[in-house]
């Protein structure tokens, strides 16, 4: 059975997290918000080609989880990837190129949202294909341990992937060889207009893990100190050799499933998205930051006001970025 | 099924517009009202209708007996309709993307088309797989490909490719009513494009190509979209006094060889084009059988046009570059015309 | 948890199995014994073409859950599918004329020993793909609730076979669809030379159905009398519209992966091999048998005789088989 | 990798000979000696040393760090040499059966071949997939197939089919130093077989086709086990005063036609044969790049010899019907040469 973990850790040591880390994953949850929110805005006034998976209200998982990492650590990524890849560390400009189809974009235009990765930042890459991702980062952490290197791979996936067969051949997988992965489960409630109880039986994804032998531990997927708190247990499991651990958060997306136009099928109540809404990530982390005096109100405003200019850079810088020359079609199909 | 109401091959006068994703729909309701034992299954098909409204409104006509949604497990979802086929039913399943097929192959061209021969012909496998393929949405490198060369190889098989609302209408009915597994193949920019649609019940015969355009010039072989395209081509080359004949295969497995070495002999030039990538596509085979059959016929070698060997770009100035267009039909058409 | 099954049930009247069920056990299991003995010698004779995994010493799994089924409920296989096919009453020349290659085969010849398959027997094959029958059988329940028959369908696969992402997506497709399959787990602690331990980090397979929200129960493989009832049990409530549910079979097998010849890589110790031999299915239930009066001695060598030259009497069926005439090399690619 | 050792292209005169599947085992051995970043994971590959013994001995001289027993979990298996891959490890996979691709393709395809396109060229993914193809050995219809069209059809892969003891060393030991994927079909008919090879490493390389024997009359183009058959129809048919060229490509993507069109142009027949389904096959490229590149230099439609579109079959009776042979090989010339 999965461990549930409570939002304040047994441990009171744990609970003296420094106003720093709070800062921190305010600054990656409101980097993720912002960006996203443009890219909505751009997608909607026509100005961005292709599908676009919106992360917003599930930021703190990958605020909580990339806090935990250091930038040697490895992830792997869903088609809801732009939060991930933010939080990860990745330029704002060569993401929004990236959207833009420029050739300055972080696949130089050639792969656009769904294969937005940085190499530098240990960013595999997002991934078009449910589960694909969860090999990949067996494979990162199994490269990490043969080069007796001690960083971690983390995975992440959603409650609707963990019905294909790669999720379930790489948590095996991972389990046998005992490799530093950490699997992460951002449970939205939904594998696209399915709702979890359409797709699977249990109530908790995480109780799949035991089907490895695998620890799991459930989190309050809105709640980013607790998601990193389990993260940070689960990569310094993981790195001192101990193997794969699972950690189901529970969360929500906003938006729709793809893009951020209203719903032509009503699979989710408007109580529902409501309820959720009223449990915004970052209201929870600012709300908790000011009332204990880990930050004021002017500071948090600070970095949203800071963020959105560095946002409208990007942007700007995208626009101004150089379309990909066709005669280079066949650039890095092969290498050498 | 034995009983069979074909249409001709052509669409008859009908002023009834459809677009192509909604005859694909009609052809399937129609289709599940003919036969009790067809149902449908795939990711977000009933409820939501699929995400390329391709279900629309069956889950309300049908109900969820015959409407199901299923978790995202593509090989379980191919397997149950190999369990559900060899038990007597016609299964619809719904790949979504095409390149999706790689997490289900085994279950396609293992399971599927293999069963009937392995087991010595004790069963039939009357399995529908549908799916959208293409480029040209900005959809990259693992939501855009056309991978009907790599099924069109597999003994068992059938596979179609619907060019318009006509055809994804009359394929689809055809490929519910055959007793073997065919995959439908639709195509992601057709779906909203428009074209006359008979209102009942008709099947296109699997195996027999279309001629949609008659010329002596050229013979152009397309598939699927492609031929909205050479048949855009052939009207900028008739103003230029070429006459293109346009072939539109439908079913690429079988292949109607025969209404191409027919026109081919008159022609005496011919250009395949398709948006796979050129090496190893159909139009390799297309070439290869109509060197061998037409060799003395040939003024000029087959001139294939595809994709270059290349992944998808993202990036719509790329995109565009990569899949063939009615521009790069005309201007092949006039090279194999050059060619003395 | 999955369940522990003892070999008497709770439930007196289980155990009351007429003398009619345990004659019925021994004949199934005798005559596959007898088939895939004959066999091997043939293989080793070089008389059968292709592969050959032999099912001895995994009599009582198939005996006994084949004993609780219909004619009109439908089982899927595996490579080592002999036992299956044989317990579910696919006839013996069409079998070996099968493994001769010969028209007259189960087959036509066309497929082999990992092909055989009786439409008429609810045999719907075995499968040369580790997993793929798992959907397969899904399939085929799900034909018959759709025809709202109460038949149900049984699917057979190894302790290895769970690794593979079709057995995940099986399991948890016939548990959201709430179909009657009974998911039967022939654990004979090998992959092919890679012992359980090597492949999962779980002892009984039997847990990995709580990832699928399926009850599971674990019974001795050995024990033919025991498996019946358990099978019995999850035939029973598939039939009654209850869902799938797992058995895991602790069993052994007694000849090489493949083949009948001496391995070349001891990835079994002797002993292990006698301990598992010490308790042969066959043995065990004839000793009961004899002792609690509900056969003879010589009725059971009775049935050992009548196979024996039923036994004989196929395989004089097949060596007098015509082969397949190589004009009809395209006979069955399609219908119609 | 830069430093390439590579040998001539044929054989140098060496008394040692090798099975085919040990020179396969040297190679491999001398890559991982060569490099501490090459590893092999698979299905019984460390302590059974793989069902056909090709990994025999490795797990004594690299240890179970190297050599890595893995579930029967193939998805994850190519999945774990993409990331290794994507970390700078050179990975060796081994899939066993080439049939049991179609539960992995995904990963092959979708995952390994793109992702050095779509992520810009931000890495290379290095990943070595053996695997064990061909028909033969009564292993009937999923334990059978040559699957080579479908991945030379797929931008980003690199594919080679040793056709003898050479070549299963060399070609490994390229497949192996290249950076990128590369698929080595063994043919497990072959694995028997003798031929010499050289004691020290060598690449062969990739693609850059052999011309195994030079001949004037025809142009014989065979894959893989194929290219035996071919040599074995030339000596017959050298009886009979018919010299054949027989070409093996050796890596099928990237396709070395130039060679094949330089000897065309010479011998102005050509025949082209494998052991997959005609249909869809390589050979359909191959005519079609021949006949497009050389028509003014046949004097007879390019030949293929392939299987029938059929599943292979069981018996031997039939199996051996289905497989191309030296004599239809032999046959094909000769009818290449009564056409005028
Ligand atoms: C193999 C495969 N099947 C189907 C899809 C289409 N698809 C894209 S996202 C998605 C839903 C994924 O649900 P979940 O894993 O819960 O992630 P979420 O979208 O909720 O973040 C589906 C079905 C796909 N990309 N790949
Ligand atoms: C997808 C796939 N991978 C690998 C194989 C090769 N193979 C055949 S049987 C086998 C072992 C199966 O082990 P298990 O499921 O425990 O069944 P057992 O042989 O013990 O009955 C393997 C790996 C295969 N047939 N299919
Ligand atoms: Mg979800
Ligand atoms: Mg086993």
């Amino acid at each position: 059975m999965a461990q549930r973990a409570s939002t304040k850790s047994a441990d009171p040591a744990a609970n003296q997290e420094s106003a720093q880390v709070v800062k921190d994953l305010h600054e990656r949850m409101v980097r993720i918000r912002l960006f996203e929110t443009e890219a909505g805005k751009l997608m909607e006034a026509g100005r961005l080609p292709g599908f676009l998976h919106l992360y917003v209200g599930q930021e703190a998982v990958a605020a909580g989880v990339m806090a935990a990492l250091r930038d040697d650590d490895q992830i792997t990524s869903t088609h809801r990837g732009h939060g991930h890849a933010v939080a990860k560390g990745v330029g704002l400009r060569e993401m929004y190129a990236e959207l833009y189809g420029r050739v300055t974009g972080a696949c130089l235009g050639r792969g656009g949202s769904m294969h937005i990765n940085d190499l530098t930042r240990g960013m595999l890459g997002a991934n078009g294909i449910v589960g694909a991702g969860v090999p990949i980062a067996v494979g990162a952490a199994f490269a990490a341990r043969y080069k007796g290197e001690d960083s971690v791979a983390v995975t992440f996936f959603g409650d609707g992937a963990t019905n294909i067969g790669a999720f379930h051949e790489g948590a095996n997988m991972a389990a046998i060889l005992g490799l530093p992965v950490v699997f992460v489960c951002e449970n939205n409630g939904y594998a696209e207009f399915t709702p979890q109880s359409g797709h699977m039986l249990l109530a908790d994804v995480a109780d799949r893990a035991a089907a490895y032998g695998m620890p799991s531990v459930i989190v309050d997927g809105m709640d980013a100190l607790a998601v990193h708190r389990a993260a940070a247990d689960a990569v310094a499991r993981a790195r001192a050799g101990a193997g794969p651990m699972m950690i189901e958060a529970k969360t929500y997306r906003f938006y729709d499933h793809q893009g951020v136009k209203g719903l032509r099928h009503p699979y989710r109540s408007d109580e529902e998205v409501a309820e959720w809404k009223a449990r915004d990530p970052i209201d929870l982390l600012e709300a908790r930051a000011v009332a204990d005096g880990t930050a004021t109100r002017a500071e948090l405003d600070d970095v949203w006001q800071r963020t959105r200019d560095e946002i409208a850079e990007a942007i700007a810088y995208a626009e101004a970025s150089p379309l990909p020359d066709p005669a280079d079609l066949l650039l890095n199909v092969y290498s050498g | 099924m034995t009983t069979m109401t074909e249409a001709p091959a052509a669409a008859p006068g009908t002023a009834r517009k459809l677009t192509y994703v909604k005859a694909f729909n009609e052809g399937l309701a129609q289709a599940m009202r003919e036969d009790e034992n067809v149902f449908v299954a795939g990711e977000d098909v009933a409820g939501y209708g699929g995400v390329f409204r391709m279900f629309d409104n069956l889950l309300d006509e049908f109900g969820p007996r015959r409407m199901i949604d299923t978790p995202i497990s593509e090989a379980a979802l191919v397997g149950l309709g190999v369990g559900a086929a060899a038990r007597g039913l016609r299964p619809v399943v719904d790949l979504m993307f095409m390149d999706f097929i790689g997490v289900c192959l085994d279950q396609i061209v293992n399971q599927a088309a293999k069963m009937k021969y392995m087991f010595g012909g004790a069963l039939s496998v009357p399995l529908t797989i549908t799916t959208a393929s293409g480029a040209g949405l900005g959809a990259a490198a693992q939501h855009s490909q056309s991978l009907e060369a790599w099924l069109a190889h597999v003994p068992g098989l059938k596979v179609v490719m619907p060019s318009d609302a006509y055809t994804a209408k009359g394929l689809t009915v055809s490929a519910i009513r055959d007793d073997n597994p065919v995959v439908v193949m639709l195509n992601k920019v057709l779906l909203g494009s428009t074209g006359e649609v008979p209102e009942e019940i008709y099947g296109i015969p699997l195996g027999q190509a279309h001629t949609a355009r008659q010329g002596s010039d050229v013979t152009v072989i397309a598939l699927g979209r492609m031929v909205g395209e050479a048949l855009a081509a052939a009207d900028e080359l008739a103003a230029q006094g070429v006459e293109i004949e346009v072939i539109d295969p439908r079913t690429v497995q079988p292949l109607d060889t025969e209404t191409m070495f027919a026109s081919v002999r008159r022609t005496n030039r011919v250009l395949v084009v398709h948006e796979a990538v050129t090496f190893g596509g159909l139009g390799a085979e297309i070439a290869a059988q109509i060197q061998d059959a037409a060799f003395d016929h040939l003024d000029a070698p087959v001139l294939r046009i595809g994709a270059p060997f290349s992944p998808v770009p993202f990036s719509p100035v790329l995109e565009k570059a990569y899949v063939p267009d009615r521009a790069r039909i005309a201007e092949g058409c006039r090279r194999l015309l050059e060619r003395s």
